[in-house]
């Protein structure tokens, strides 16, 4: 394997990255900065696959390229992207500059104490880590060393993390969620109502109509196949929500709320923290501790020591399905600023 | 099949520089759009090609890579499509000769 | 060659941005795939920059979406001024 | 000089995480706020990746189109998989609290029709 | 079934949230219920590991059963009950407890027609700072750390208005404290390689000298503070306790801070050690400055404040300077002091807004003019009010005057006299609020105060908030009267090894 051209190839994408952030943050457009933001994700992105970290690749190119640009973009779409400039405050600027600069240099002043880029002896790499990689096969049968640490050995927090996107649903929700009762008595609609022009995008419709099921069956190969190449519930789950999202996009939030109601959303959310938390407490009334999915192996099907394998791709599933709905709801919140009715 | 690849992967490239020259240097957005989208797209899709032929590969592999061949080639013309009327809609002028 | 793009991402107005990004981001999944050949695992590399396709397009999309819904540039992007401040 | 070279990304780190931090304290504005904010968080996840790094190293999916052998032998020939893990969910954290920012700054936005803080406590003191 | 009993205590809050987002859908009125269940079934458990923990000494539990692997430490993520932990574990579950029936008359008040997820909100809320506290595993905390923050944010959010300009605030705030955090795990982590508390805390002695490892403290100790609104970045708490509505500031604002300071408090003495905090020169010092000048801002910022949310937060502000002072005093009463009130101050701060939103609930003001005659009106909530407020200022028989005893013990015997005379003017500060809202609510009632007078008819709060608020101030004074028992048992054997007596 060459070395060279991948360390190289790493310098030039950090210092595009570092060119994007100042970017990002200089243009007084809101609209531009997010798209550019969007931009420095996809380098991000490049930079986790040159350093071997697929898995965290995909989820950046789906999570922080894909999705949260959309949320940014659809948040605009409800405000504006005006920035108004106004004169003074330089000096509180250079201030918290000055204060940010000297945390840098403290940070760097740790720098010699580091071990060497890329060593394979660090502290890292040889206390835990090696464990994982050693024992996978063994344990789980799951060649994805990411998944199996990710949904078993530490499936503990894989479990937290999705109540974390469950927890980020529910509260956009009650943040941003309006009463229909109280939009007829006349709360004031804060965005502009968009004219719409529905005959504007035959093209745009027709690609997309085109693209959603293909976009649907991959992202169900991603979860399905997640035990053997980069993938997982997270990713599955992001691109089966932003196949829908693009849905929403190139037709109209209305359509997307017949087939999938505001209710039954909210629900699918709740139901995929719901399983993988029941997994868990299957394997404790099964005997074991909670997450120890060898116990499972008189329920599930296959041989006893696939057992493991199996409780990860259940666990997953409810992943993909909280993941799934949460950025659906999510982005159905933040485009429509909460009136269910329609957006971007 | 290798020279094939190199000629491709070798075109690509060029058409590439097309686009980013075109992207640099043309004076409007819808010009710099008809840069960008073709070049761009037929660029991609060369590339990939390419890679195809140069490096040995299973079947489903190589599936993969032209089912990603076929997004760029449906997606990217549709993005282009929608930007351009974005633009339009949104009041870019376009440049005339008597412009500066 | 990102270089170049670089400049283009710098210089236009908002939505010649917009075009730059789509580009960037076609191109990118270019490189990721010569990552997964430098690798000697590109079928790994493949589902992530069929992923990255695929969202890619969606950003483009939802962006654009965004001005023809609009239907206006806010003063302040009127192709004459440069928003880089 | 030699170390700053062999600890590059380390640079770069903190490079980003102050860009982020300065942005997340010293910008007035809500929207940049976020996007600082995401931008320190890149910042610690690319410090996390960064030390997991290892020369010449597979990544972490052990196929046999990659020549392993089952039980793996030698561990340093795989990319460590646990800074992985673990910044798989500081991403998912991440996207998580900024849509929570974007949907606080959408109703703030809805009173106060203006993303700039002092605009902002200006019209609350009223 | 015993050694199932950790992962109980979190699973109960948690099961609870997500039964409480269904039934949202189907049978609102059963989500309440539902959460109670699940906080009594978690502090029970917590009750019962009290009394385990303080026979048989820490409990440790594997999660996955992935235990030591030889060589390369835990592998999997550990939580752990010990001496520490198991009385915040045991206050936090049981004042959640109390404060999710407390809560119930508020939200159908307050927060009518938009209560659907409030309560799956609270238990997740809990099930956070449960997941701080009980944790092993430093990455872990970090996630538990943000599943209490963003619950929060949320619960803040409900008061509308000024709180959504407060919650950004604090979103900011926290997310800045949370990633600082998990930037000083990184540093920890690349030095020591793992991220199981007990295996790092084997790790550290034996690195010696390390800039990366001071580093790393020195960022976790700043992302504590953040979280917990220390002294330089306070600025986000009063605003944002005093804009939430009641029900929520009665939660967030006994625990949130009090399970920060728990953090620092366990990467202090269990991740890092006590030579450690002493042999790092300058920051012992510099955290006993801080922790008495934000006791004396915070103590003269409540003089000024004329809403009483906003004094209660003040006070919740100066009770940070107390224990962040007595841990860095790092001498045994210190320490102890430290621990005792992270658990008595949180009942304290409880009790204080429970009663607090027991006023609200009635006259629906929060401004101290509002309150004259309020002893008349609500004698058994001013009772309670005013135990409570006995306790913050260090009354005798109430657990506030016995850890401010041991703090003052040990800030004497570092000679850190500012220390004490912040702690003295806190005292002093808080006693002369108590008897202007005595002056208020007693004697400037329109008509001539004499009890019973039919002008002002009696008008309690409803039991199911009376009686949580008077059990938490008779909880008080069963804590004082508890202390040497507690000490003597359970946080004697929390101190380190090998301290100055």
């Amino acid at each position: 394997m060459p070395e060279l051209p991948i360390w190289q190839f790493d310098i030039l994408l950090l210092i595009l990255v570092v060119l994007f952030a100042v970017v990002a943050l200089s243009i007084r457009n809101l609209m531009g900065a997010a798209v550019v933001f969007g931009a420095y994700s996809f380098m991000m992105c490049l930079i986790w696959a040159g350093m071997g970290a697929v898995d965290v690749a995909f989820t950046e190119a789906a999570v922080g390229a894909g999705v949260s640009t959309v949320f940014v973009v659809s948040t605009l779409y409800n405000t504006s992207a005006t920035m108004r400039s106004r004169p003074g405050g330089l000096a509180f600027k250079l201030f918290i500059g000055l204060v940010v600069t000297i945390a840098g240099a403290f940070l760097l002043s740790a720098l010699p104490d580091f071990p060497k880029w890329g060593a394979s002896d660090s502290p890292v790499n040889a206390k835990v880590a090696p464990y994982y990689i050693l024992n996978t096969i063994a344990d789980s049968h799951v060649p994805n060393v990411v998944t199996s640490v990710l949904a078993d050995y530490r499936g503990f927090d894989t479990l937290l993390e999705t109540t974390v996107v469950f927890i980020a649903c529910i509260a956009i929700y009650s943040i941003l969620r309006v009463d229909k009762a109280k939009l007829e008595t006349g709360e004031p609609a804060a965005a502009p109502v968009p004219r719409y022009d529905p005959g504007d995008s035959l093209i745009v419709r027709q690609a997309s109509r085109f693209m959603v099921p293909f976009m649907q069956l991959f992202a169900l190969y991603v979860i399905a196949h997640g035990h053997y190449s980069p993938g997982g519930g997270f990713q599955g789950g992001v691109i089966l929500g932003a196949s829908l999202i693009l849905l929403a996009i190139s037709f109209d939030l209305k359509s997307l709320l017949r087939q999938w109601s505001e209710k039954t959303l909210m629900l699918l959310v709740a139901a995929g923290v719901f399983l993988y938390a029941a997994v868990g407490l299957a394997c404790m009334f099964m005997g074991g501790d909670y997450l120890d999915y060898v116990f499972l192996d008189s329920i599930l099907p296959g041989e006893k020591d696939m057992a493991r394998s199996h409780g990860i791709l259940l666990v997953e599933i409810g992943v993909g399905i909280t993941v799934m709905f949460s950025m659906i709801a999510i982005h159905i919140n933040l485009a429509s600023n909460g009136r269910f009715d329609r957006g971007l | 099949m290798d020279y094939l690849g190199y000629i491709l992967i070798s075109t690509g490239l060029l058409f590439f520089l097309g686009t980013t020259i075109g992207l640099l240097r043309f004076p409007d957005f819808y010009t710099r759009m008809h840069a960008a989208g073709k070049g761009d797209t037929l660029s991609t899709v060369m590339i990939l090609i390419g890679c195809i032929c140069l490096v040995p590969m299973g079947l489903l592999l190589a599936l993969k890579i032209l089912l990603i061949i076929n997004f760029i080639f449906i997606g990217s013309p549709t993005a282009t499509h929608a930007m351009m009327d974005a633009g339009n809609k949104a009041g870019a002028t376009p440049w005339r000769k008597d412009s500066k | 060659m990102l270089l170049v793009l670089v400049r283009a991402v710098k210089g236009p107005t908002v939505i010649d941005r917009l075009v730059a990004i789509n580009v960037i981001g076609t191109k990118s999944i270019v490189l990721l795939l010569f990552a997964g050949i430098l690798f000697g695992q590109l079928e790994m590399f493949v589902d992530i920059a069929l992923g990255y396709g695929l969202l890619n397009y969606i950003v483009s999309i939802a962006a654009s979406r965004y001005y023809q819904h609009r239907n206006s540039l806010e003063p302040e992007h009127s192709p004459g001024e440069n928003p880089v401040s | 000089m030699e170390k700053l070279i062999a600890n590059f990304n380390y640079v770069i780190v903190v490079i980003l995480m102050m860009i982020g931090l300065w942005s997340m304290l010293a910008q007035k504005n809500l929207i940049k706020k976020c996007i600082g904010m995401a931008i320190f968080q890149t910042g610690i996840i690319l410090f996390f990746i960064s030390i997991g790094a290892k020369d010449n190293a597979l990544i972490p999916i052990l196929t046999e189109a990659a020549n392993h052998t089952y039980p793996v032998s030698d561990a340093s020939k795989v990319a460590n998989p646990l800074t992985q893990i673990l910044m798989l969910t500081a991403i998912v954290v991440g996207v998580a609290t900024l849509g929570v920012a974007l949907a606080l700054a959408q109703k703030i936005y809805q009173q106060h029709s203006s993303f700039d803080e002092d605009e902002i406590l200006e019209n609350e003191r009223k | 079934m015993t050694e199932q009993l950790p992962i109980i205590i979190i699973l109960g809050p948690l099961l609870g949230a997500t039964l409480a987002a269904f039934a949202a859908w189907f049978r609102p009125r059963l989500s309440h219920p539902l959460v109670v269940l699940g906080l009594v079934i978690s502090s029970a458990a917590a009750l019962k590991l009290v009394f385990i923990v303080a026979d048989a000494g820490a409990q440790k539990y594997w999660l996955g059963g992935w235990g030591t692997k030889q060589g390369h430490g835990v592998v999997g993520i550990q939580i752990t009950v010990d001496h520490l932990n198991t009385l915040l574990l045991a206050a936090v579950s049981g004042i959640a407890l109390l404060t999710s029936v407390y809560t119930r008359r508020l939200v159908d008040t307050e927060l009518a027609g938009r209560q659907r997820y409030f309560y799956a909100l609270f238990s997740l809320l809990v099930t956070g700072l449960l997941g701080i506290t009980i944790t092993g595993d430093i990455f872990n905390l970090y996630v538990f750390m943000e599943i209490a923050a963003l619950s929060s944010y949320a619960l803040i959010a409900y008061g509308r208005g000024r709180a959504y300009m407060a919650a950004f605030n604090y979103l900011i705030m926290g997310t800045m404290g949370a990633c600082l955090y998990l930037l000083g795990v990184g540093f920890i982590f690349a030095k020591s390689g793992t991220l199981n508390i007990d295996d790092v805390s084997a790790i550290i002695p034996a690195l010696g000298q390390s800039q990366a490892l001071f580093v790393g403290f020195v960022l976790i100790l700043l992302g504590a503070w953040a979280k917990m609104a220390f002294f330089p970045f306070h600025g986000w708490l009063p605003n944002a306790y005093a804009h939430a509505p009641t029900a929520s500031a009665a939660i967030l604002a006994p625990l949130a801070t009090k399970v920060a300071v728990y953090a620092m408090l366990r990467v202090m003495v269990t991740v890092y050690s006590i030579d450690y905090i002493i042999h790092s020169p300058g920051i012992q010092s510099l955290a006993l400055y801080l922790s008495s000048l934000a006791i004396v801002i915070a103590s003269f910022f409540s003089l000024t404040q004329t809403n009483l949310k906003k004094l209660a937060s003040y006070f919740v502000l100066s009770e940070i300077g107390y224990m962040v002072g007595g841990a860095w005093l790092a001498n045994k009463p210190g320490l102890t002091g430290a621990m005792y009130h992270v658990v008595a101050d949180a009942a304290m701060t409880s009790a204080l807004f429970m009663a607090i939103g027991c006023i609200v609930y009635r006259l629906g003001q929060t401004q101290l003019d509002d309150l004259k005659g309020v002893f008349f009106k609500m004698p058994v909530t001013m009772a309670a009010f005013v135990v409570t407020m006995a306790a913050l200022i260090g009354v005798p028989p109430t657990c506030g005057f016995f850890s401010k005893w041991y703090l003052i013990q040990g800030a004497a015997q570092e000679g850190v006299w500012h220390f004490v005379a912040a702690l003295l003017l806190s005292s002093l500060v808080k006693a002369i609020i108590l008897f202007r809202i005595i002056e208020i609510g007693y004697n400037r009632v329109p008509h001539p105060a004499i009890k019973g007078n039919p002008a002002i008819p009696r008008n309690e709060a409803p039991l199911s908030m009376l009686i949580p608020t008077a059990a938490m101030a008779l909880g008080l004074v069963a804590l004082g009267l508890g202390t040497s028992t507690l000490v003597n048992t359970i946080i004697a054997k929390a101190l380190p090894a090998g301290l100055a007596p």
